[in-house]
């Protein structure tokens, strides 16, 4: 019973963070400019990979992988909101417009 | 000191003295440069070792020495036969008259670059010496590639266009025909028999049948450029851009006679008479040289420039050898040694003259030669010599080869040589009369040169003195080369 | 105890000398520096030789048995290319100094030497090893080392060329590791002499097609066989002068010895000849390497580009002699081998002195050259002597062996092609000739011979040039017997 | 379930390849190019081999991209249209890969266990390795022990790009005065913070993949390649001169030559020992003794060399003169 | 003979290479080239490790449990393979640096006109 719990909620868990990360992919093509895409891209890498790992942890159970995967996690979460941000911000310095359509050549 | 040391010895001292004078030849001193001095001392030193050798020779040494190995099985290889005997006897003994010729002609005309005027002469000489001495095909090639090579720099001597392109020209015939055609050849011949030594009766006679035979002896014949058959005949009136002692003694001596020298040997002592005797090939290499002899002869009718009628001379007298050795009757290939010989004395005092008559006079064309009997009485009287000597009359030498070369067509019934002589005998009369009697009967042009004696300088005059005297004992004391001569193998039959 | 190991120490003393010479600093050291260690290696690779005679060689690296561990393979062919190799390097660097010195900056020079000896020692593993992937890994040191050299050239075109021979090396090498690892699939070892044995077993497959083609045309690439050779001219064209000398006299023909290597040893006769129309293509491809590679030389205005392509003819000779797959063939590719890394070097090393004085490698500069350098106008005279074949020199030898292999066949056409070729090259030859000694107007020349330390090195090479054609006591019988080994006829 | 995913991302790799052709932006080619790689690298695992796939994202993905990247900053971000013939190089192509599929048509099917790869030499690495080399990563064991001399070769080619991209990029490098910072990333208090953070847990990962190559996945190429990011992205926020201080040209010099030398000089010794070249049983009087310390030292070496080349690498390139 | 599903991804890995080729030889910019070169190795780096798995195998680090690994010798050659990649890829870049320094361009036309105006 418990089991079946654990494994429904993992698969619920995965799901969802599949879910999101396509839509945030999709969001990354259609947002108009290039912030926009950037937070989506952003938020797309910490939440998924949390859903994502977590799922993964509950069918492992607890060991050595799990320990692994939860530090994969959190130098994710140190390192995609950082990486983010300074994309953003070196755009902004570089003088980058929020309303400018030829933001496709700025990735 | 063995005969052998002596033959290594005649090779040895032209390439000594090249090195000499090359190193020493610019300095001057005391009436002239050294590269006169020792040029003149270098070949007479090599006559001295020759005429020894020579005598060695005749009390039947046996004379062969073995260098190194190149190639497994093929050695680089010298020994004396007959032939090769009497090439390097007249080729030395020209020598010695010739740098006499040359130091008087060089100096007169002041020409440039002189060291290296000598320095390749005598390589060119060592290279024939090596020539005449070789016991098997490759030697004998190196030294003929090594003599087209070292003639190069004498014929593109000037240096000025004209002189390069006829360079050029002379070059790509000799060299294209002996790496294209001679190359093949041999190389055809060592993997058909096994060996490359010249042996009396031939190598190949056992080896080979028809077709080969007649590939092969096309290769030979149009392989060995030197030996002038038409079509490959241009080099010659090319090389006249040379100064005049190169076409003396190289043009009209040594370069060319190495190459029918060459015909002779692949003729003897590589196919053997035998194998020849009934090869149809054979005619039709008969053909070829005696439509060259007559339409060399023709050319030569129409030429102006003294040299060039020479020159086209030389291609029909080149190829009596020629005729005369495919003819391989016992009479015949006499005749083709001997006019080897003959051929020599007799042009090179034509060239001599010619040479005499540009120092003296700066005229090149036959048509300025008016009077000039008068002015140099010396050079035209050995140029009238020579000229005799060509046709073939008494006293002059020529009359013997020709003798025997008719001789010959009688043993083997070939009326066409026959007829090929007859005619050229007749057209060498005909381009060389009349240069005799513009030069004696008519009036100069201008009244002021008139009976004025302005003979060449002496060198010069000795040296063509000299040689239309051996041109004449030769006809009356020609012991010394017929005895050679018989010691050839197909000759005694 | 030191000579069993002498096939490992054979690359590993230059492959450890190499990264030493980044410490050094002072010009003469690091040139003494190396011209002890290709001088060192020569001796061990002529002691190798001499062991040949024993038999071959076999050494376990890292003590693991083949096909489990890496094994070095010395038999009469690879000690025989060794000393080439080897040879030609110490030649080169002895004379190398002072050029080098000019062409080279001296803030690289420590850098240019440690090049120098990777690029020497990724040619001797490629020689020596007798594991297929082995191959390639020194392949790649010998490469990008030597495209590092090549790039050193005054001219911004050396670098172009540097690039164009990456791309096509790379592109090359790539195909090669392709080979190996379908051999690899097929037989699950990458041991040569095991390929060797497993392959036939394997049986012809299509796979087993596909390995032979991807080797022959990687190993093609490298080796500059027409059509592959477009990177060749440049490459030698603008490297520095010693570069080029280097090159020329040994990268192609470490080349030649892979490609005989894999058709003979790893595939075997009965399966490229026999299977597959080797022999044809071969011929085909060096027949238009010869003619068309001498074409362009003729028309060719720089020197050294000259005999780059010449170059290209000459591989096509050594092909051809392969095509024919009899012993006279072979011995007259193996003897070309070491031929022409005689004459190119020498070439080359001549070239290096014009360079040094004259400071460019065009016709113009060979005006008069007669007069200004006679010496080291005499030698590129007798190299180009050899290249077309005149007696008294190596080339002659060559060609007559492959003129003999040629009759022997009956191929009368290539017995043309040959002479033709030889013919041609008279042309281009005789261009020079012309340029250095009948150049009218060259009075007044002032004499400007190079320093001796280069000419010395140089003379010593065309003086190989002149004594191997006429001594061939030595290069005969070792081709002779390298070429029975490789066709396993017994003699 | 695993074929549906190679499917999945062999999927991918093909989009990419074709994308990277399409793509006239040479920035957006490279970051393409880095996807293909960690794809690869996907496949690589997919495919059990950990090492690889390791390495492959490691090298291709990361410093292959980060040094096309800073020759991008130094040339041209876009690609003109070539005016290249289509027709032949597609003639080229096809060919080879018709050549190359009939090559296939013989080969043993994908993954079959009785397939000769399998079947000759392999065996004995995946039986005997333990009992001859006591390593537990048969991958370990093979890349330096038995095929240990490959290896050494592969260090010597690291160590010959190391030297070719010094003497290419001399004659165009900054004077040691003029050296700028040529990153304004320092005035990101964030970025500076989390570095801070960050770049010793980076060095320490890197000193696991060095020292636990034995047991799992890794080895001194991985571990060098992480030592040399950490340090790249130190440079790249701190700033190159920050990074100069400590490793200067020379330093850094002596570092990829003590690598080359440290694992040749083991060669030497086990010759010197009486056994063969890396022979490393000779180390030591117990055999697997002998290949530890044999193994670990090659390794070291090679991190050594490694590290220290990439470093150079990426210096020598941020340190072009960015005036032509 | 083997049927398609045995060989698909073979085929695969085959078209990549030669997109990687097909970058190489027909483009004119020289870092595309090299990029096309590296996707070129790296198809090639993954038809050696398909070589090597063996179906229902795992990485070759052996554990307690009784398994079949996958062949390590084709991992251990890719990973000097993937080395030499980069290597390569790092001299072309500097290459390219340099010609950038000399020719003001990296395209090949551009290069080639310049040098043909010489």
């Amino acid at each position: 019973m418990w089991e079946l719990f654990i494994l429904y909620s993992s698969y619920t868990l995965l799901l969802l963070g599949s879910f999101l990360s396509l839509t945030f992919g999709l969001g990354l093509l259609r947002f108009p400019d290039f912030y926009s895409r950037t937070h989506a891209a952003g938020v797309a890498d910490t939440l998924c990979a949390a859903l994502i790992i977590f799922g993964l942890s509950l069918q492992s159970g607890f060991n050595l992988v799990t320990i692994k995967l939860f530090l994969i996690l959190i130098f994710l979460w140190f390192t995609s909101p950082t990486s983010s941000f300074t994309l953003a911000s070196t755009a902004y310095r570089s003088g980058y417009g929020i309303k400018n359509n030829s933001s496709k050549r700025a990735e | 000191m063995s005969a052998v040391d002596l033959m290594l010895l005649s090779i040895a001292i032209p390439f000594v003295g090249a090195v000499l004078i090359l190193s020493f030849g610019s300095v001057r001193i005391a009436g002239g440069h050294v590269r006169e001095w020792l040029s003149v001392i270098t070949s007479i030193a090599l006559l001295l070792t020759v005429l020894p050798l020579l005598e060695k020779f005749m009390q039947g040494a046996s004379i062969d020495y073995r260098m190194v190995e190149p190639i497994p099985g093929i050695w680089l290889h010298l020994s004396i036969e007959p032939l090769g005997m009497m090439f390097a006897c007249i080729a030395s003994l020209l020598w010695v008259v010739n740098t006499i010729y040359s130091i008087g002609y060089m100096r007169s005309n002041n020409e440039k670059n002189q060291t290296r005027f000598y320095v390749c002469f005598a390589i060119a000489i060592g290279s024939t010496l090596g020539l005449a001495f070789s016991a098997n095909l490759l030697t004998l090639f190196i030294f003929y590639e090594l003599l087209s090579i070292s003639t190069y720099p004498l014929v593109a001597h000037k240096g000025n266009e004209l002189a390069k392109k006829g360079a050029r020209t002379y070059l790509a015939i000799l060299m294209g025909s002996s790496i294209g055609f001679l190359l093949l050849a041999i190389i055809w011949t060592w993997s058909l028999a096994g060996t490359l030594d010249f042996r009396a009766g031939g190598i190949l006679s056992e080896h080979i049948g028809e077709p080969v035979i007649g590939i092969l002896l096309f290769l030979f014949i149009y392989g060995i450029g030197k030996a002038a058959l038409m079509p490959l005949h241009k080099w010659l009136p090319a090389a006249m851009v040379a100064p005049t002692p190169v076409s003396a003694l190289l043009h009209a001596v040594a370069v060319v006679k190495a190459g029918v020298f060459t015909v002779l040997k692949v003729i003897i002592y590589i196919f053997g008479p035998a194998t020849l005797a009934d090869s149809l090939a054979a005619d039709w290499i008969m053909y070829l040289a005696g439509f060259s002899i007559v339409l060399a002869s023709t050319i030569a009718l129409f030429q102006d420039n003294l040299k060039r009628r020479l020159a086209y001379s030389t291609i029909s007298q080149l190829s009596y050898v020629t005729i005369a050795a495919i003819l391989v009757a016992p009479f015949s290939i006499m005749a083709a040694a001997l006019h080897i010989a003959v051929h020599a004395f007799g042009k090179i005092t034509l060239f001599f003259a010619a040479g005499s008559i540009y120092t003296a006079t700066h005229k090149t064309e036959i048509s300025q030669l008016k009077g000039i009997g008068r002015q140099m009485p010396w050079t035209m009287g050995a140029f009238a010599i020579g000229a005799l000597s060509m046709i073939g009359i008494p006293p002059a030498a020529g009359f013997l080869s020709k003798w025997y070369l008719l001789m010959g067509t009688f043993q083997t019934q070939e009326w066409f040589v026959f007829g090929v002589i007859i005619i050229s005998t007749l057209l060498n009369a005909a381009y060389f009369l009349p240069i005799l009697y513009t030069a004696f009967i008519e009036k100069a042009d201008d009244p002021i040169a008139q009976g004025t004696m302005q003979e060449a300088p002496l060198p010069i005059v000795i040296a063509l003195t000299i040689t239309a005297g051996l041109t004449l004992l030769l006809f009356f004391l020609p012991d010394i080369p017929l005895q050679l001569i018989n010691g050839l193998p197909g000759v005694k039959s | 105890m030191i000579s069993n190991h002498l096939p490992v120490l054979q690359v590993v003393l230059p492959l450890l000398a190499a990264p030493l010479c980044v410490l050094l600093k002072r010009s003469s050291l690091l040139w003494a520096f190396t011209l002890l260690v290709s001088i060192l290696s020569a001796v061990i690779a002529w002691s190798l030789l001499q062991q040949t005679d024993a038999g071959i060689i076999s050494y376990a690296i890292g003590g693991w048995a083949a096909p489990w561990g890496i094994e070095y393979r010395v038999d009469k062919l690879n000690a025989y290319v060794l000393l080439i190799v080897t040879g030609i390097g110490s030649l080169v660097m002895l004379g190398g100094r002072k050029s080098i010195e000019q062409e080279i900056d001296s803030k690289n020079l420590s850098l240019f030497y440690t090049a120098y000896l990777l690029c020497f020692a990724g040619l001797l593993g490629i020689t020596i090893t007798g594991d297929a992937f082995n191959v390639f890994v020194f392949l790649e040191i010998s490469s990008l080392s030597s495209y590092a050299l090549i790039s050193l050239g005054r001219d911004r075109r050396a670098l172009t060329a540097a690039y164009q021979y990456l791309v096509m090396g790379t592109i090359g090498a790539t195909f090669i590791l392709i080979g190996i690892g379908m051999m690899y699939m097929i037989t699950g070892t990458l041991n040569m002499h095991d390929l060797a044995q497993r392959l036939p077993e394997a049986g012809s497959s299509r796979t087993m097609l596909t390995a032979f083609a991807f080797m022959f045309v990687g190993v093609s690439l490298k080796l500059a066989l027409f059509p592959l050779h477009l990177w060749l001219p440049n490459a030698y064209a603008y490297a520095p002068s010693i570069v080029s000398a280097f090159l020329a006299g040994t990268a192609t023909k470490v080349a030649v010895y892979v490609l005989l290597r894999f058709i003979f040893t790893i595939f075997g006769i009965e399966y490229a000849f026999t299977e597959l129309p080797l022999s044809a293509i071969l011929m085909l491809l060096a027949i238009a390497a010869i003619l068309l590679a001498t074409m362009s030389a003729i028309y060719e205005s720089n020197m050294k580009r000259l005999f780059a392509y010449s170059s290209v003819a000459q591989l096509g000779y050594m092909v051809l002699g392969i095509s024919f797959l009899s012993v006279t063939g072979l011995t007259s590719s193996l003897l070309h081998l070491f031929n022409h890394a005689l004459m190119k070097a020498a070439l080359f090393m001549a070239l290096a002195c014009v360079m040094y004085q004259q400071g460019g490698v065009m016709m113009d500069n060979l005006k008069g050259l007669g007069r200004r350098m006679p010496w080291t106008f005499a030698a590129i005279v007798i190299g180009g002597l050899s290249l077309v074949g005149v007696p008294l020199t190596v080339g002659f030898i060559s060609k007559w062996y492959l003129l003999l292999a040629a009759i022997e066949a009956g191929q009368f056409v290539l017995v043309a092609v040959v002479l033709a070729g030889s013919l041609l090259a008279l042309i281009y030859v005789w261009k020079l000739v012309e340029q250095g000694y009948f150049h009218s107007g060259n009075e007044s020349i002032t004499r400007q011979e190079a320093p001796l330390s280069m000419l010395i090195p140089t003379w010593l090479l065309v003086l190989a040039n002149i004594y191997f054609g006429i001594d061939t006591s030595l290069t005969i019988s070792v081709a002779q017997t390298t070429a029975e080994q490789l066709l396993g006829v017994t003699q | 379930m695993e074929q549906a995913i190679d499917i999945i991302l062999l999927g991918f790799l093909v989009v990419v390849a074709i994308a990277v052709v399409k793509q006239r932006d040479l920035f957006a080619s490279v970051i393409l190019f880095g996807i293909y790689s960690l794809l690869s690298a996907a496949i690589f695992v997919s495919l059990d081999a950990v090492d690889v796939a390791f390495t492959e994202a490691a090298v291709g993905a990361g410093i292959s991209s980060i040094l096309i990247l800073s020759t991008l900053a130094l040339t041209s971000r876009n690609e003109k249209p070539s005016s290249h013939s289509v027709f032949l190089p597609l003639m080229v192509v096809l060919v080879t890969g018709a050549t190359l599929v009939f090559g296939t048509l013989d080969m043993p099917a994908f993954a079959d266990p009785e397939a000769p790869v399998h079947k000759h030499v392999a065996p004995r690495y995946i039986q005997d390795s333990y009992q001859e080399v006591g390593m537990p990563n048969i991958v370990t064991s093979v890349l330096a022990s038995y095929r240990g001399y490959d290896t050494m070769g592969e260090v010597v080619v690291i160590f010959t790009a190391g030297v070719a991209v010094l003497l290419l990029l001399s004659s165009v490098r900054h004077k040691e005065d003029e050296l700028s910072n040529l990153t304004d990333l320092k005035h990101h208090p964030i970025l500076l913070n989390v570095a801070q953070i960050l770049i010793p847990i980076i060095l320490l990962f890197a000193l696991y993949v060095q020292f636990h190559g034995d047991y799992g996945p890794g080895g001194g190429f991985q571990a060098g390649v992480i030592f040399a990011a950490g340090f790249i992205l130190y440079a790249m926020i701190i700033g190159i001169d920050e990074i100069r201080k400590t490793f200067t040209p020379k330093y850094l010099h002596w570092l990829s030559v003590t690598g080359v030398v440290l694992y040749i000089g083991v060669g030497i010794v086990t010759l010197l020992l009486g056994g063969e070249f890396l022979n490393y049983n000779v180390l030591a009087e117990e055999k697997l003794t002998g290949q530890h310390w044999g193994i670990f030292l090659v390794e070291l070496g090679v991190g050594i060399t490694v590290t220290a080349t990439m470093l150079s690498l990426f210096l020598s390139f941020s340190e072009v003169r960015r005036t032509p | 003979m083997s049927s398609f599903f045995d060989l698909y991804n073979y085929w695969i890995f085959i078209f990549l290479m030669m997109t990687g080729f097909y970058i190489v030889i027909a483009q004119g910019n020289l870092v595309k080239k090299i990029i096309g070169l590296n996707i070129f190795q790296t198809s090639v780096f993954l038809l050696y490790i398909s070589m090597g798995k063996v179906s229902g195998g795992t990485a070759p680090i052996l554990i307690e449990a009784d398994v079949s690994y996958s062949n390590p010798l084709p991992h251990v050659l890719i990973l000097t393979a993937i080395v030499v990649g980069v290597a390569t890829t790092a001299v072309a870049m500097a290459l390219i640096v340099r010609i950038q320094k000399a020719y003001g361009t990296i395209e090949e036309q551009e290069i080639h006109e310049q040098d043909a105006s010489l």
